[in-house]
This record gives structure tokens, C-alpha cells and sequence, in this order.
């Protein structure tokens, strides 16, 4: 039930948009190849079906290992940067510069590094995740209250427990509105990956129906594509909550 | 444990341009007690920072020297004006903040906190988030916090300012039990408190402020609130407090 | 339709010499400037454009699915698109339709590299085939593939958005197909690989235009004149482009200074017997020929007559 | 102004099922200033949030008529037992956060806002970010911000709490007179603070706690410290927040 | 000096990452049209600077217009949001859904819209920036420390000067860190708008250098995008510091 609620605002912001859409699509007689009615996408998603989902299945796999791996270092980067002043001065520049580098400009040179295959779109996802969750949390393990500093030396902490036990839980929230925010970009990632260079998956579904001007069939995979991105993000959305009992995040940003 | 003493000397702080003191010099005899009082913001919060090596954003100097001539640090226990509780840590891991941030906390210091928090009259809120906690509640935490470390030197600032009279008395009894043979530093604005826990009362006053000692009771600490002496030098502690140089506030007649 | 037809051509016919009022006409070319969009470049560069009363505006896309959408749309007049894709864009309902021929033959090959050991399309069987996204490469190699006793699924086709060369010599694929003979084959020459073409009408696939000029099916007649005028000067365009080669050259490096590449410059010359001499001239059999093939390999739902897909401006 | 007073009845709050108070009710007349003594954890900070119509997370209940009729939203100030100052605003904006949150602060308004601020001994910190301030001083800005409302109704948690003796009773002074006539609820733990504001002192006390009364030394407010029925009374009611039934804590004997 | 100073680190970075190249370059013997050299791409730099520069001024523009247009939309949703609860329920998943939406997928349509002038680059850059400012600036704003909020209703604050004067500058400090992630991710918006339809901009030199295999020429562009979104992003910080004198960020994005 807990659950249900909490994807109700969801699905009642989806159902609004499906709704504006087709009515935007009846007034403007807008035609089909240019932006086709949710009515033609659902036909097309129900008529193309078993298509959909093997190529989602490609894609879902792509955004979660970008996803975790993107987390998983930027956090890491993060808690370097915090930890060893030396490292700061280099690393951080050049992380910047690599927020700064348009992604898909390199992806071609990318895909001619890594291959066609599915690494090369992890790559991507993670890429494009890493930085706003490296930038968020190094952002967070900054602004450290001066008051739990000067107890964590007269407790006589060392850097690494600092860090670990009063610098990171207390950028727990930054950390979190970060990770949501990396979490409905990823899919981007993945898309980007498979336009440049697949055989498979969403974006490559995507880029053939949109040559063959089925644009109904293209929507039809934008949409599994921005489910998946919400999904995605409510569900970190609750992991990080759940990692903060102690936290009052009074509105919540599911509500 | 062997009570450990320290001098300070050359205390200098000044902020923005202006000294707050200039060449203080004070010593702490091994376990004794000293009751530090002083006009708010007259710079007692700042020079237990400076006891303590914690960073201050201004000019500021201190020489200090400890008995064995070793650095003291590790071996203080700061306890500062504001709780400082982590939002994110239960009450007894509050208490067991020290170990947890130089290793594990064992079963035993676990056992040993639980203690703490009996004595300080929250063993039932041990499993409770900080929130949930009144003022009252979250400062005797951070006292728990404070004993737990069972350190040589102990510096408190106003350790007992939002609790009511009774709890006060009996943490005072807990203090001077647990805290026997430290040498302690406490600051107080409770002239009272100060004459029944300290062996030394040092009045921190002037511009730029200077330590002056102040008379003790006779007796063993803490002491009864209604022997004769202690009530007498209540008044003389606050007539001198109150003749202290400083900025006077405006239609003060007590 | 042919009623409108009929009707809208006295219309052209007494405006024909009348060139004094200017007609603005936004054209998109299918893809960056190239060598094979040549006639238009020069055609703008040297006033053939402006001398029959038009005032041409040449906008690049970075993704050629984009043009037959704005045609469509009513944003631009008119756009340079694929004859193969035409096909699939009036099948899908786009108002369409070819309007003039840039260049005549098929450009597209299947390209290997010459040291690799695949001799003919048989040896194909087993590797990985680099393509870029345009709808019909799929069925064109597996009509290839098929006439060389290939089966489709023993090969692996991979999308490598428009980095054909890079990923062939970079030896990512085995073999590309949707290369340009005019400008691939160059390019591999310039990073000192050299390259084995297959010819796609040699192989099986009905022969086609590559480049065509599109444009509106519903509001053709209003700007039928104007088109004309259009294909005259493109036509006058190819003509002076054939007889000047290099002045040619020389014309087309200026009209943007990052034209000036050594890959361009031979392009230039192998594109040269590719235009269309006579841009506005239908070869109707070419386009009846070609639906037939995609409804046989069922990539149209039904066969669209010929008067939807293409028309000569010229013939009311 | 006219004075306004309030009643309060069937207060009742619960955390985690457990009832702190259940209908509890007190009469605080017109101009009258009543001093709330507790143990720590009582829930005395709770009664003022409830009384304030602020949010408080579990359970709870209360029925408040003011004489009037009329709601006492807009009415009230109400000073924390946190300050709550806000870093992004010097400490003279501070003390106008009141005029600033409902409009524009005037140029008037501002002169009373140095005025308040030389009052509690802070003019010469009016640009200053709080930051900069000590404990006590914080604590007397956020006393100046309240004394700013001008409210007929006056809820204080521990207001004096942070400063030391001398200054205190300066602020006794200050606030005696400028709320003078308001009612004023106020929330200590010194028994001789209470005993000179007061015009009636309520206990919470026991479990679940009601709200009992304590007689009040004669005389005008503030009264003196060393007026013999205070010092006396002083003692009484020690004993009598002692004998409150309460969670005892170990080993307690002043 | 002071901006020498906080440059400085930068520099060294920018430098340390060109030599680390030059040096893969030459080791690995990577031909140029995967990787130029960085003395290439400077000679690239040199010979097509004026091709360059043109180019690189329309870009500027379109960034910075879409920085600024993305960062007041998504302040001012974020604000929007936090103080209309109604609003919240619906139009909180709409952003959610336009952030997971690929932004090119959907590029075409705009072009349709706008037509293929700055106008679309313009809203391209300003789609880019709008979310992630608009979450974390209301992320922020949720995260207001109780107690001024009860300060605020004893104070008889309405709603909205309780937004303006105690949770916006409360959210100061987060909404720094999500201004200055869209700083540098404010150029990727344009290049996408160049990509899909345009004859000018950094973003198409950059194509279409790379569909001519001019990677040199590419790199260049790219070497003054990325310059260009470094330089935004310490201006971003400097102006967000220069909003909180009061704010003690200890260690400085820059240091
Ligand atoms: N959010 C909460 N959840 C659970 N319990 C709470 C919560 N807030 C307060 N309490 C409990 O309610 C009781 C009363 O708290 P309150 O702050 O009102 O006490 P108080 O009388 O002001 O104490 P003090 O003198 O220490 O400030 C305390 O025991 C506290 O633990
Ligand atoms: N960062 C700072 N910048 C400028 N002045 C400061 C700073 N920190 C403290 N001060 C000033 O130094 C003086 C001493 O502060 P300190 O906190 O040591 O006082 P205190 O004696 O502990 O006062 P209290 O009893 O009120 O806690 C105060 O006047 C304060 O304004
Ligand atoms: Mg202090
Ligand atoms: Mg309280």
C-alpha cells in the first residue's frame, strides 16, 4: 500500500501529461510523423510489444550497471577529494573538465575505443552519472558543521573515520538529492551509447524507427525509456531515505 | 590513572583588530578542579578552543605545557557549549561516539555507556533518535559522552546550564564522582555551582581580560549548598563578578 | 491531382520569363556540406540562383531523418533525401514527393578493407557489418547477401552512426555498407587504407537514385514555378560544374573555409560524373521498379502509384 | 496596549504512547507573569509548542480561550530554547526578522531594533554575523528579537539561560520593564529566577505530570535578590521540585 | 592575484591532463582520426582560429542565455513548488518525466516549433539546465531546520515571505551546488541544440569535423567548450560565494 501511495503522484503526473499531450496533438493537428497521438504510441506499444521488451531488457541492464558503478565511483571520488588535500588540486580540474566535455561529441571516438558491445554504453551511463554525484557529495562532504569537526579531534579521530563516521552521514541529504538527480539522467547515457554504436537496445530501436519514420514505434520506446528513468528515480529516491531514518525530510519528494 | 596537571601561559586572542586578552597565564594543579567565570563574551568559550587546539579563525597564541611535557593531546575531553549531538546516531552511540571514531566500540564500552546513561537519568532513551530529545536531555547525553572518555583533562563549558536545579545537584554528585582525580576545567555563569565543585575559582574580566582567583570554601567537594560559608561567598562571588570591568548594560540595580 | 496539375501549369508557363520578382526558398541539404551537393554550392556561389529570380537559403542537419520531417511539416520548401527512404516516408503518410534527381546512380557500396580476406559478399558470411541508421540498410544488404547465397542472419549488423570509416579501419567491423563510393573510399585513402568496394546495383538491387530533391506533395502547385526555376539553375549549375572542374574546385573550397580538405578535394573529382544532368527529368520505371522490390520484402505496407511518389515539373 | 490574558484546559500530549500530560488546564490572568518550573524532559518546552500552535509530531490536544475570544495567533512571541538565530542576516536583522517577515522594516523600526540591541549590552555586535557571537550573546539577540514583538503575550523557554549571573540579572531588570503588563509564561530552572519574576510559579510534575502551584514572595516584580521571604521560599522550593515524583537518578543527595 | 591564485590549480590540471594525453598519444600510436594529439589539435587551433572564434561566439551566446533562462525557470519552479502544496502533487512527476525524456529524441520537434534558429539552441541549453537546478534548489528548500520555520509562523510570516527570507537563503548553499553542476553542463545543452539543426555554432563545426574526420579541428572546438564551461563554472561558484558572506565553506570548490 506504502508503495502504491507513494507512485500515485506518479501516476497521476503521467496520466496528466499523456492527457495534455493528446490534446495538444487534436488542436494543433500536429501530424503523426512529427509527434504522433498517446493513443498511436499505445497502439504501437501494444502491436510491437515482444520487439519493446527484448530491446528494454538491453537498455535496463545498460542504465543499472552505469547507474551503480557511476554512484559507486563519484561517491568514491568524492571521499578522496575530502580525504587528501594534494589530490584536490589536480583531480578536481580535471574532473570539472570532464563534466564540461559534450559526451556524445566523443562518443564516437569512445565507441571506437571500447567497441560496439555493451561496455561501451555502461561507459556512457556511467560517465554522464559520475559527475553530478561526485560534484553533489564532495559539495556535501564540505560543509561538515565546524561543531562535529572539533569533536571528531578532541575524540581523537583519525582522516579516514572523520570522513567516514561524520563527514559522509552528515552529506547524506546532499548526497541524496545528487543521487536522484544522477538517477533519471542515466537512461540519457545509455541512449547516447546505443545511438552512437549497437545493435541493440532502446536507443537503437529508437534511431531505426525514427529513419523509417515510425514515429509512433519511437515513442513507444521513449516511453519504457522515461518509466524506467522515474522508476529509477523513486526508487533511489527511497533507498536514500531509508539509509536516513534519523533525517526529517518533512514534504518528501514523493508527496 | 595518574591525575595530570598543565600551565598555560601567553594566552593571546584577539578579533578583528581588538585583544580580548593579552598574556594570560594560569596553572592547573593535577586533579584539582577550577571553576571559570566570566561576563558573557568575555572569551572563556575561546580559551578552552585554545586548550583544546581547535581551530580559531583569528589571531590568537597559547603556550602550554602539561606536567610530563607531552602534548595533551588525546588525553582531554572537551565538552562544548552546544550539545553537538549527531542526528544520526542513537543516543547510547552518541555516547560511544569517542571508540567508534578511534575503532570499534566493544561490548564492554557499550555495557560502560549504558551505565553512563543510567546515571545520567536516560537509560530508557538510549535506543531514541537525538530529535526526540528535550534540551535538557540531549545536554546530559553530550555529558555521558564527555565522562565516557575518561580522559585526564576534562574542559566543559556550562556542562549543566539547561537542566533544572535537581538534576543539576545530581549530576554535580556524578561529576565529582566520576570525574575524581582529573584535572577539570569547567565554565559556569552559576556562582553556586562553581562554589561547590571547585577548588580554584578563576574570574576571566577586564578589557583585555585578565584571570583573577577567587577564595574557595574549606571542605571536600562537591559541597552542601547550605554550609555557612558557601551562601556567604555566593554574595562576594557575585559582588565581585558584578565589579569586574565591563561594558556596563544600561539600568542594571540588582 | 492531375486536375491541379493541369490547372497550376499555365501559371508556370507565363511566369517562365518573368524573373524580376525574387521567390525565398529554404532548402535542407540531407547531411554537412559535400562534394555531392556540389551544384547547389555552386549554384549559390556563382548567381545561377539568383539570375532565375530565387533567393536560396542552404541549411545543414546532423541527423538526415530530420529534412523529409520539416519538408512535411511545411517548415522548409525543400530538401535533399534518399530515393530508398522516399519510399518508406510516403508509405508511413508523409505528403512527399520527389521533385528533381541530384545525382543519377546509386552511391552506396558495401566496403572492405583490400588486405582483409573477404574477396567477394560470400566471404561475408560470419563477420560484422558496420551501417549507419537510415531505414532501408538492413534490407539492402540482406537482398545483397541473398543474391551471394548469404544467409542475413549469419552476419552481425552493427549501428555505427555515420563513423564508417573510423570503425572499418579501425578494424571494429569487418565491412561497412551505406558508404558513399564518392567520399568513403577517399576518406580510407587519406588514412593510407585502402579499400575493396561492392557495388550495390551489381549485386542484386534494383538500381536507384541516390540524391533527390523533395518536397511537399499538398503545396506543390502554389510553389510548382518556383521548383522549376530551381532545378534550371541546379541544371545549369551541373553543367558549368562538369566543364570547370577545377575552377569548380576552387569555387566550392571558398564558399566555406572548412570545405578545403585533400578527402573533399578528391571527392570533388569522383563525384563529378555523378550528378544528374537533367535534374528535373523522371525516370518513373526507376521509382515503379524500386516499390516493387521494398513490397516484396515487405518494408511498405502497399504500393503507392507513381504519381505520389514523384513528379516531373516539367510534364503537367 | 491592553493586557490579554488566556486559559488553557484538557492539555494533553503523548509520545510513542506513553502520555507525558493528559488534561492538564492552568488560568494565566491579564499582565500577570507566571514562572514554569520541571525536571528536564517534563515537557514544559512541549506546553509552550502546543500553547504556540506549533507543529509537535505525536498526539496531542489543548483547548485555549483567550479573554477576548479571539485566536492568539499573531498575538504571541515566543522565544526558543535554542536561539535560532539565522546565519544569513547581521545580528541587527536579526532582531527585525519579525518586521522583515511581514513587510518592511522601517527606519523607526530599526532605531528600536539598536535601541533593544544596546539594552542587552550588544549595540557595538549590530553588523556582526551571528556567527561571531558567543553563546550568550546569541542567546541575548534572540531575547532582543522577542522583546521586539511587542506582543501581549510572551512565551520564554530558558531565555536567560546562557548568560552569566551579573548579566542575568540585568536582563531580569530589562525585561521586568519592558513587559511590563504583557503575560508572560515563562520557562526556567532557576528557582530564584522564578521566585523574583514571578507573580505565580507552576510545577510539572509526576507521571503523567499535572501542573501544580507554588506561593510567590510578596512584593513588586523583580524582586530583590536578598528580600528574606526569597532566599527563604528559595530553599522551599528546591525541596518541593525534589519531592515532585520523577525518574530519580542514581546517587542523589545535595 | 586572488584569481590567479584560484585559477591556478585549474591551469595545472588543464596542463597535466594535455601532457598525459600527448604522451598515450604517442605511446599507443593511436592514429589521429581516434585520437589527435593535443599539438595537433593546437595546430588545428592555430589554422582555423578565425572559423573557430566565429563560431565559438554564437555558442557563447546560447550558453549563456540558457544559463541564465534555465537557472531562473528552475529557481522559480523550485519555488513554485515549495510554496503551493497543489502544485507540487502535479507538476513535480512532469519534471521528473521531462528530465528522464532523452532532450534530443525530442530535438526534432523542437526544431519544428522554433525553427533552426538560436531560439531552439537557446531552449536546448535552458531544458539542460532547468532540472537539475530546479531539483536541488527545491530539494534545498524542503530542508529547512524546523526551527526557523517555527520562528516564521510565531513571527506571522505569510507563506510566501517565509520562502523568500528563511528557506531560500536556508537552501543557499545546496542551490550553489546544483548551479554550479549546471554551469558546466550548460554547453552540453547548446551543442545538442547545434547537433540537430544548425550552420553555426561550436557544436556543428564540431559534427561536422567529425563526419569529415577532421578530429583535429573537433578537438579544437571541443578544447574551447570545455574551456569555456570550466571558466562558467568558477564564475558560477564565485557569484554563489559572493550571495553567502556568511557561509563558512571551509575548503572552497576552488582550493
Ligand atoms: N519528537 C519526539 N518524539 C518522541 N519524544 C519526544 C519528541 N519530542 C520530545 N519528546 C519527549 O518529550 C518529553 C518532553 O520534552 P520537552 O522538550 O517538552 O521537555 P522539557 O520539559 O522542555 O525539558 P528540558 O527542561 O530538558 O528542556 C521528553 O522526554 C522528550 O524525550
Ligand atoms: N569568529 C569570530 N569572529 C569575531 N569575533 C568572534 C568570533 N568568535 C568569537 N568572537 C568574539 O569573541 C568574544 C568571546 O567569545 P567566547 O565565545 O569565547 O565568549 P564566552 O566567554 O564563552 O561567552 P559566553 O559566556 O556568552 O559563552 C565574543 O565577544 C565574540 O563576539
Ligand atoms: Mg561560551
Ligand atoms: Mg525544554
Amino acid at each position: 500500500m506504502s508503495v502504491l501511495k507513494r507512485l500515485w503522484p506518479a501516476l497521476v503526473g503521467i496520466f496528466s501529461i499523456l492527457g495534455l499531450w493528446q490534446v495538444l496533438v487534436v488542436v494543433t493537428g500536429v501530424p503523426g510523423y512529427v509527434l504522433p497521438s498517446p493513443l498511436s504510441v499505445l497502439h504501437a506499444f501494444a502491436s510491437h510489444q515482444q520487439l519493446l521488451w527484448h530491446h528494454a531488457g538491453i537498455t535496463v541492464i545498460e542504465i543499472v550497471a552505469g547507474l551503480l558503478i557511476g554512484c559507486i565511483s563519484g561517491l568514491g571520488t568524492a571521499l578522496a577529494l575530502a580525504r587528501f588535500h594534494g589530490l584536490r588540486r589536480t583531480l578536481l580540474p580535471i574532473l570539472l573538465i570532464s563534466q564540461a566535455v559534450p559526451l556524445f561529441a566523443l562518443a564516437p571516438i569512445l565507441m571506437l575505443w571500447l567497441g560496439y558491445g555493451m561496455t561501451a554504453k555502461i561507459v556512457m551511463a556511467t560517465l554522464i552519472i559520475y559527475f553530478p554525484v561526485a560534484s553533489t557529495c564532495y559539495d556535501g562532504l564540505r560543509q561538515t558543521p565546524q561543531g562535529w569537526l572539533d569533536l571528531a579531534q578532541t575524540l581523537g579521530a583519525d582522516r579516514r573515520r572523520r570522513l567516514l563516521r561524520i563527514q559522509l552521514p552528515a552529506a547524506l541529504p546532499a548526497l541524496a538529492s545528487g543521487m536522484r538527480m544522477a538517477a533519471s539522467a542515466a537512461p540519457i547515457g545509455a541512449v547516447i551509447g546505443e545511438w552512437v554504436g549497437s545493435s541493440q537496445g532502446l536507443g537503437y530501436l529508437m534511431l531505426n524507427a525514427n529513419a523509417r519514420m515510425q514515429v509512433d514505434l519511437m515513442f513507444a520506446a521513449l516511453l519504457i525509456l522515461v518509466t524506467f528513468g522515474v522508476a529509477l528515480y523513486f526508487t533511489t529516491d527511497a533507498v536514500m531515505r531509508r539509509l536516513m531514518p534519523w533525517h526529517e525530510d518533512r514534504t518528501g519528494a514523493t508527496s | 590513572m595518574t591525575s595530570l596537571g598543565f600551565s598555560l601561559s601567553q594566552a593571546r586572542l584577539a578579533f578583528s583588530g581588538q585583544w580580548l586578552f593579552d598574556g594570560l597565564s594560569a596553572t592547573f594543579a593535577p586533579g584539582s578542579w577550577t571553576g571559570l567565570l566570566g561576563r558573557s563574551g568575555s572569551g572563556k568559550s575561546s580559551l578552552l578552543r585554545m586548550i583544546a587546539d581547535l581551530p580559531i579563525p583569528d589571531t590568537h597564541a597559547l603556550t602550554l605545557t602539561t606536567d610530563d611535557q607531552r602534548p595533551l593531546a588525546g588525553r582531554l575531553a572537551w565538552m562544548a557549549q552546544q550539545d553537538q549531538l549527531l542526528p544520526w546516531r542513537k543516543v547510547i552511540d552518541n555516547v560511544l561516539l569517542g571508540p567508534a571514531l578511534r575503532g570499534h566500540p566493544s561490548a564492554a564500552q557499550r555495557q560502560h555507556a549504558m551505565t553512563l546513561l543510567d546515571d545520567v537519568g536516560l537509560r530508557d532513551k538510549a535506543e531514541q533518535w537525538p530529535k526526540t530529545l528535550s534540551g535538557g536531555q540531549r545536554q546530559r547525553v553530550a555529558l555521558a559522552r564527555t565522562l565516557f572518555e575518561d580522559a585526564p583533562v576534562v574542559l566543559m563549558d556550562e556542562p549543566f546550564s539547561a537542566v533544572d536545579a535537581i538534576t543539576r545537584l545530581e549530576l554535580h554528585e556524578l561529576a565529582a564522582r566520576l570525574l575524581a582525580g582529573r584535572t577539570v576545567l569547567l565554565v559556569t555563569h552559576d556562582p553556586l555551582e562553581a562554589l561547590r565543585l571547585s577548588d580554584r575559582i578563576l574570574i576571566l574580566g577586564g578589557q583585555p581580560a585578565l584571570l583573577s582567583d577567587f577564595e574557595v570554601p574549606h571542605g571536600q567537594r562537591p559541597r552542601a549548598l547550605d554550609a555557612p560559608d558557601v551562601q556567604r561567598m555566593q554574595s562576594q562571588l557575585v559582588a565581585r563578578l558584578h565589579s569586574a570591568p565591563h561594558a556596563n548594560i544600561e539600568g542594571s540595580t540588582p | 491531382l492531375a486536375l491541379v496539375l493541369i490547372a497550376s501549369g499555365p501559371a508556370w508557363a507565363a511566369d517562365d520569363d518573368d524573373t524580376t520578382e525574387t521567390t525565398s526558398l529554404k532548402v535542407m541539404l540531407d547531411w554537412y556540406t559535400n562534394p555531392s551537393h556540389a551544384p547547389l554550392v555552386i549554384a549559390q556561389q556563382r548567381g545561377f540562383f539568383e539570375q532565375h529570380g530565387l533567393d536560396v537559403e542552404l541549411i545543414s542537419p546532423a541527423d538526415p531523418s530530420v529534412p523529409p520531417k520539416l519538408v512535411a511539416a511545411g517548415k522548409i520548401d525543400m530538401a535533399i533525401s534518399y530515393q530508398p527512404q522516399l519510399h518508406l516516408q510516403v508509405d508511413q503518410g508523409l505528403p512527399l514527393v520527389r521533385v528533381g534527381t541530384l545525382i543519377a546512380t546509386p552511391l552506396n557500396i558495401t566496403l572492405v578493407r583490400a588486405d582483409s580476406d573477404i574477396e567477394s559478399m560470400q566471404d561475408l558470411a560470419g563477420k560484422s557489418i558496420g551501417y549507419s541508421v537510415g531505414g532501408v540498410e538492413e534490407v539492402l544488404l540482406n537482398t545483397m547477401l541473398e543474391h551471394n547465397g548469404v544467409a542475413p542472419d549469419d552476419v552481425e549488423m552493427v549501428n555505427v552512426n555515420f563513423a564508417l570509416t573510423p570503425a572499418l579501419i579501425g578494424e571494429k567491423v569487418d565491412a561497412v555498407t551505406g558508404a558513399f563510393r564518392n567520399f568513403e573510399l577517399a576518406q580510407m585513402a587519406q588514412e593510407g587504407v585502402k579499400g575493396r568496394a561492392f557495388y550495390i546495383e551489381e549485386e542484386g538491387v534494383p538500381t536507384y537514385d541516390e540524391l533527390i530533391f523533395i518536397a511537399n506533395r499538398d503545396t506543390l502547385d502554389a510553389h510548382r514555378e518556383a521548383y522549376t526555376r530551381f532545378m534550371a539553375a541546379i541544371e545549369e549549375a551541373t553543367a558549368w560544374i562538369i566543364n570547370h572542374p577545377d575552377e569548380g574546385w576552387k569555387a566550392f573550397k571558398a564558399s566555406d573555409p572548412a570545405l578545403d580538405t585533400p578527402v573533399n578535394k578528391k571527392a570533388w573529382y569522383n563525384t563529378i560524373p555523378r550528378f544528374a544532368l537533367r535534374p528535373a527529368a523522371l525516370d518513373g520505371r526507376r521509382y515503379e521498379a524500386f516499390e516493387s522490390f521494398l513490397l516484396e520484402r515487405g518494408q511498405i505496407k502497399a504500393k503507392s502509384p507513381l504519381s505520389r511518389l514523384a513528379v516531373d515539373l516539367s510534364q503537367p
